[in-house]
């Protein structure tokens, strides 16, 4: 066995070519943002334009074939892409919210044309994408969709779409592209009545609002040095009378579910392997009970809060060796449909907690944002904005059911 | 046996009168629209509250309050706890008017106290200092004698609803103990400003910088009074838990009312048993906070000892009021993440209440240390 | 309000009487049985003796209909019988195992003859009765029984039972009787299809064999001084053609399920009001906390354990408070049916913890039993047998069950 | 990067080995049989293990041993601890031959590792007294020194496997520091009792009473050697865990089948949400303990600071195991709790090791200084 993630002679080289790009492309003002609401919009125009110059570079992308624009790179050099970004603080990836999520599907299940149409500009770091999954109605019931995309009756290949979406978005929009899940046929069965398509944003007969949250993200976050897919403000997408023309649709009429796991298959942490970066909230906490001495007080008067301590530790300490065995996996080929899943799920839980024993360690600073007063910075965005928004990539209650089919409790096991 | 844990009849009046004026005049806009102010509170609410008598619940009838138990305010408390209301009144009339009674002078009595009971003072508390220790020995705010009264030097943190106050009661170190001393909240030198933080709400910094205040300033009678500040506290406890009960019960009930009515995969959430378990875990939280209280308020307004009673129900019902917002995110989801979902004003009042007067790590301590003797 | 349990003035003359009759009726070496495998069949048979003489008293079931037998006696006397049993350390009520269960069956079900001629031998402690319900595919899911108790073709007054039950009595056998639950129609639907008895145990056909368990009882037992009922030897039963008259019928031939729902309510905690005795064992370790040096010098050396010491105050605490509520609940005619499973619940969930608890402060203590070495026997006990069988009285998930449909979580309240 | 979690070609060729040896040697019923037995094991099993080069896993080939890796070491353990199959093979030739490999003289390992190697001596660490600190500081075992030897007086509690051991080593305080004394367990003034108690396991109490041992009883050349000691301890920890690993594993493994066909209420106990979420948490533990421990084995053949990988995965796998094992008496519920169940070996397993080289009680303070210095 080896756990080491150290650099080998090759990638060490790699790594000094990608250190001089980063010299070269990334600007100050862009680096250690955590808390994506204090993203300004220009930065925020400065982080695409970055996007773009990695899409150029095949590094946005890296993992996808050159053919259409992706960067074709091993797993080798793509953990060192990732971890040279950590380093100077600037997430990587993603950059472009659901993009990813729309790859996998149209590389399958796309014409080649689309293929030629979609995949380009999303490789290429050109265009945003939102994920338009969730309704009201359909919340880990992602296949209980309300919002119709019907068949013009007479211009037969344009869908009618109506309906509404929520939770959607980043902080800015309007994004470029939506990938859209609707229901194609009000009356044929569950799982065999639905529509995904990745369609213009800009389309007549949409409405983008803004809806305000009161905290948002998960640990998962806290993984990397940035998170823009799970902002504080989400958006409400409503349509109506859209036109849609089938080009937008991915797969046939009815093939939207099948879509759907497949995109959901990355989003619960099934995907592409991702060497896990480290816990940076976490490393700065145990850094401060250290070094702060306020900190350092508290635990000596008290130091039944020691086990607030070691317990963020340990599961801490697990996230990141799951980490490690995920990738792993992946890397190897072998097949452990519950890792990923189980990684999310244990991250989600584990995040909550760990924001209690915060709570219990930093005191009252926990949840104060104050320049003069705070301990770290990036603690208190975690305290703030973690932990408490189990839903995004899935609610714990919808991991768990993909988890129990993985390890086929109560049913036979697949061969 | 004695046994008997029921209201008395004016408790249940109290109690209605509450819940009345609850479904009246702190509907759930009202509670929405006090999320992010200073005072968490608006002059007609706080006169319509003082008017009924509340302001002064726990004040002698002598001097200008209703005199009612601790338990009667942990009944009223519990209601508002349900909003959750914001506002003072815990701060002010509870514990402001507990240290008046057990620290002031007679005449500091009969001055200050027909005042809160009325609702035209506002006296809150202003203890914790950066090291955010409640242990009063941590205080480091000095005090200097001057000719005709005293100057006040240092800075308060988390000083809840200091924002909505007339006059704060501020813990000094006055070389012979600690000192508490009622500085007019317009002094000079004084200001007062809201701490910032998603979830922080009403909690303020209070920096003093030479602040004259005249002698009649210090309560009591000599310069040290932590002894009466540490009762009042003791005392005010359990009535600032019974308001954490009351945001568990409003979380339960509207949880368990969701899971009647939200359908998922085409049936009822709460017939799946994955929701069935957050909510019993929440109900479970709920009891556990409500009785550890209520005992606790019992064994307070009946002259027993109740020190062990007293650390467990504040450490019990942090982490309970913590754990039963949590579970009902789990249960809501994406909805309750909406700034204007009831759900997330409790979320916001269990972290921000978590630490006022001690948070469950010093409860523990404390309880640990009578239990053990370590 | 009012907490407290102190005795009231006519209470406490009742109390002298209790004290005087215990002095006058109970030998010694039958106190502080903890561990039901300690006790021999002597002592064993000394308590059934005492049982009886409890039974002519009226004091056993104290508070059930004098005209068989029962003492009639209001709550608050029968609290102090049961304080003042619990300061010799001795267990008041149960005396007689499954008998409790019974009563109410008969009491609301059973014929005026039934009456008459079952309920006054067990008020007055002359028979020993068993539980017979689980069998291997019915455990929690109790309504799925196998053994078949079917009319005799030409002898229509005779039921012949075959099948097998499990899990059964305490250590001591044979008992006087069977409360036995059957499937009185194989075609029938579920719930339709049981019946009832209480049935003499030896009958021919039946063979009683024990089945010896690692481990017994559950947290529930700490809260009196012993527990008969749920002992690390329990039985299996086997019927082979055992002939039994329909007057050991509870109920009509398809009431079994009425009958089984009626005893259940009072097994898993919905019964009769009893004031909850104090938590022996916990009061204990916390007593020694504070006076064992060994533990002393442990807590002071590692402060960190002082975490669990208040853990495991604080839910007995709980534990505590919400018997009173339950009492109260009860005496004061109120209804909140999940209150009684709630209870249950809490205390096997809780007492699983416990012992880990105990186990962290403790050390290797924890596990030992011998006279030299260990720390107080009944902390041991506790331990050894407690905190791991959450079967008996029903399962965690049955509890769950109850309690989902007493809250009325996704259903309707009863109004 | 270099990252590979998988077993090495050896490694899989022993696993593969000690699977074949629990299938036909160690069955269910051996298993079963073992449970309440002073040595853990029979004198076929253990001949048939030293005969698989097991005795001798990490003793260096020089020594007689087949010179493994911990790693490797850990292998075979989680194989036997999925019985899990008793027996004195982690506490001799593990822990036992660390200590004589770290503290051990050239000559002293010449004669006691081929020894060990070959199963024909038991060598088991009696450490721990009365007052149950794993911290070597806490022995108070006396030695004094005869002409022609030494004289031991003291008691040991908690001597893991010390009933099939044919020598122990003594830990004894010296003057100078903590010695260790290799004892013939057939010495004068020496006994060994099992200690009583339903989930002991085989743990022992030791008494000495004027204990005399040659000189050359004393491991290495002077007379203080706690520096081996706790080097020898750390070092076997993790394959320790290791066993544990395997209790978890195989708990998993019987809980899921069983999902597969106990049925109640007419389906699939596995379909019921509340078991699904009893199994998900097993294998959390499961996986925690499995990572966890083995990147802790990958650091101590690599020779990289493992000092809180130690700790965390001592207070990790003990805390699944005993976790696990209650769960599955959850899934399992009844059944389990007859003697005979598998499930219930394995329970008495989690509690009997839980403080074996260090509780998580212990560990978490070592870990929690480590990371604060507090």
């Amino acid at each position: 066995m080896d756990f080491s993630l150290e650099y080998t002679e090759e990638q060490e080289h790699f790594a000094g070519e990608v250190r001089e790009w980063i010299k070269e492309n990334i600007p100050d003002g862009l680096v250690n943002f955590r808390d994506p609401m204090k993203k300004t919009r220009e930065q925020w125009e400065l982080r695409r334009e970055i996007g773009r110059r990695l899409g150029k570079k095949g590094w946005l992308f890296a993992g996808y074939p050159p053919e259409y624009g992706g960067g074709g790179i091993g797993s080798d050099k793509r953990f060192v892409i990732s971890r040279e970004f950590e380093k100077v603080g600037v997430g990587y990836p993603p950059f472009y919210d659901s993009a990813r999520l729309a790859v996998g599907p149209i590389l399958s299940l796309g014409t080649d044309e689309q293929k030629q149409r979609f995949l380009p500009p999303i490789f290429r770091g050109e265009v945003t994408t939102w994920q338009l999954f969730t309704e009201p109605e359909a919340g880990t019931d992602e296949a209980n969709q309300q919002t119709d995309a019907l068949r013009h009756d007479k211009e037969g290949e344009y869908f009618i779409v109506n309906g509404s979406k929520i939770f959607v978005g980043g902080i800015y929009a309007p994004p470029n592209q939506f990938l859209l899940l609707t229901r194609s046929d009000r009356e044929a069965a569950r799982h065999e009545n639905l529509a995904m398509f990745l369609a213009p944003a800009d389309l007549p007969g949409i409405t983008i609002n803004p809806l305000p949250l009161f905290v948002s993200g998960t640990l998962a976050q806290v993984n990397g040095p940035t998170a823009d897919s799970s902002p504080a403000i989400k958006h409400q997408v409503f349509f109506d009378d859209v036109r849609i023309h089938e080009s937008f649709l991915i797969g046939g009429d009815r093939d939207g579910w099948r879509v759907t796991t497949a995109t959901l298959d990355v989003e619960h942490g099934g995907g592409q392997s991702a060497i896990p970066l480290e816990n940076t909230a976490v490393k700065r906490f145990i850094e401060q009970c250290r070094s702060n001495p306020r900190i350092q007080r508290r635990l000596k008067e008290n130091p039944q809060l020691l086990e607030s301590v070691v317990d963020i530790f340990i599961s801490s300490e697990i996230v990141r060796l799951w980490g490690l065995r995920n990738a792993w996996i992946a890397d190897s080929g072998q097949r452990a449909p519950y890792v990923g899943p189980q990684l999310g799920l244990y991250t989600k839980i584990i995040g909550g907690e760990i924001i209690e024993s915060l709570a219990r360690v930093l005191g009252p600073y926990t949840f104060i944002e104050s320049t003069e007063w705070s301990l770290a910075e990036d603690i208190f965005e975690v305290v703030q904005r973690a932990g408490l928004c189990f839903a995004p990539a899935g609610t714990p209650e919808a991991q768990k059911i993909i988890i129990s089919r993985a390890l086929a409790i109560g049913r036979e096991p697949r061969r | 046996m004695k046994l008997d844990l029921g209201l008395s009849e004016n408790e249940e009046m109290l109690k209605k009168t509450a819940l009345d004026f609850m479904r009246r005049d702190a509907t759930k806009e009202v509670v929405q629209n006090l999320q992010d102010t200073d005072t968490g509170c608006t002059t007609e609410l706080w006169q319509k509250m003082a008017g009924l008598g509340w302001a002064g619940i726990i004040i002698p009838e002598e001097y200008g309050g209703t005199g009612s138990t601790l338990t009667s305010a942990g009944v009223l408390l519990e209601v508002l706890g349900t909003g959750p209301l914001p506002g003072p009144l815990f701060s002010a009339s509870i514990l402001g008017s507990s240290i008046i009674m057990e620290a002031g002078t007679e005449e500091q009595k009969r001055q200050v106290l027909p005042a809160i009971a009325n609702g035209s003072q506002v006296v809150t508390l202003a203890m914790t200092e950066p090291d955010f220790s409640w242990e009063p020995g941590a205080i480091q705010t000095k005090v200097s004698h001057s000719n005709d009264g005293f100057t006040l030097d240092g800075v308060k943190l988390f000083a809840y609803d200091a924002g909505a106050a007339t006059h704060l009661i501020v813990a000094a170190s006055t070389g012979d103990g600690i000192g508490l001393f009622l500085v007019d909240r317009k002094s000079e030198g004084l200001s007062v400003t809201r701490l910032p933080g998603y979830l922080a709400g009403q909690t303020f910094e209070v920096k003093m910088d030479s602040v004259r205040v005249p002698q009649a300033a210090l309560l009591g009678e000599n310069a040290n009074n932590l002894q009466a500040l540490e009762s009042a506290i003791t005392r005010s406890i359990p009535v600032l838990c019974a308001y954490k009960v009351g945001g568990c019960q409003a979380l339960v009930d509207m949880t368990i009312l969701y899971s009647r009515t939200r359908v998922q995969f085409g049936q009822l959430i709460g017939r799946f048993q994955r929701v069935q378990d957050m909510i019993i875990e929440m109900v479970n939280q709920l009891d556990a906070a409500r009785w550890t209280t209520y005992e606790c308020l019992w064994k307070l307004d009946a002259d027993r000892p109740a020190a062990e009673s007293v650390h467990m129900a504040k450490a019990v019902t942090s982490a309970a009021y913590w754990e039963a917002s949590t579970l009902a995110h789990r249960v809501f989801s994406g909805i309750s993440y909406a700034k204007d979902h009831p759900a997330s004003f409790h979320t916001r009042a269990s972290r921000s209440l978590y630490h006022y007067l001690g948070d469950p790590a010093y409860h523990r301590q404390r309880l640990a240390k009578l239990l053990t003797g370590v």
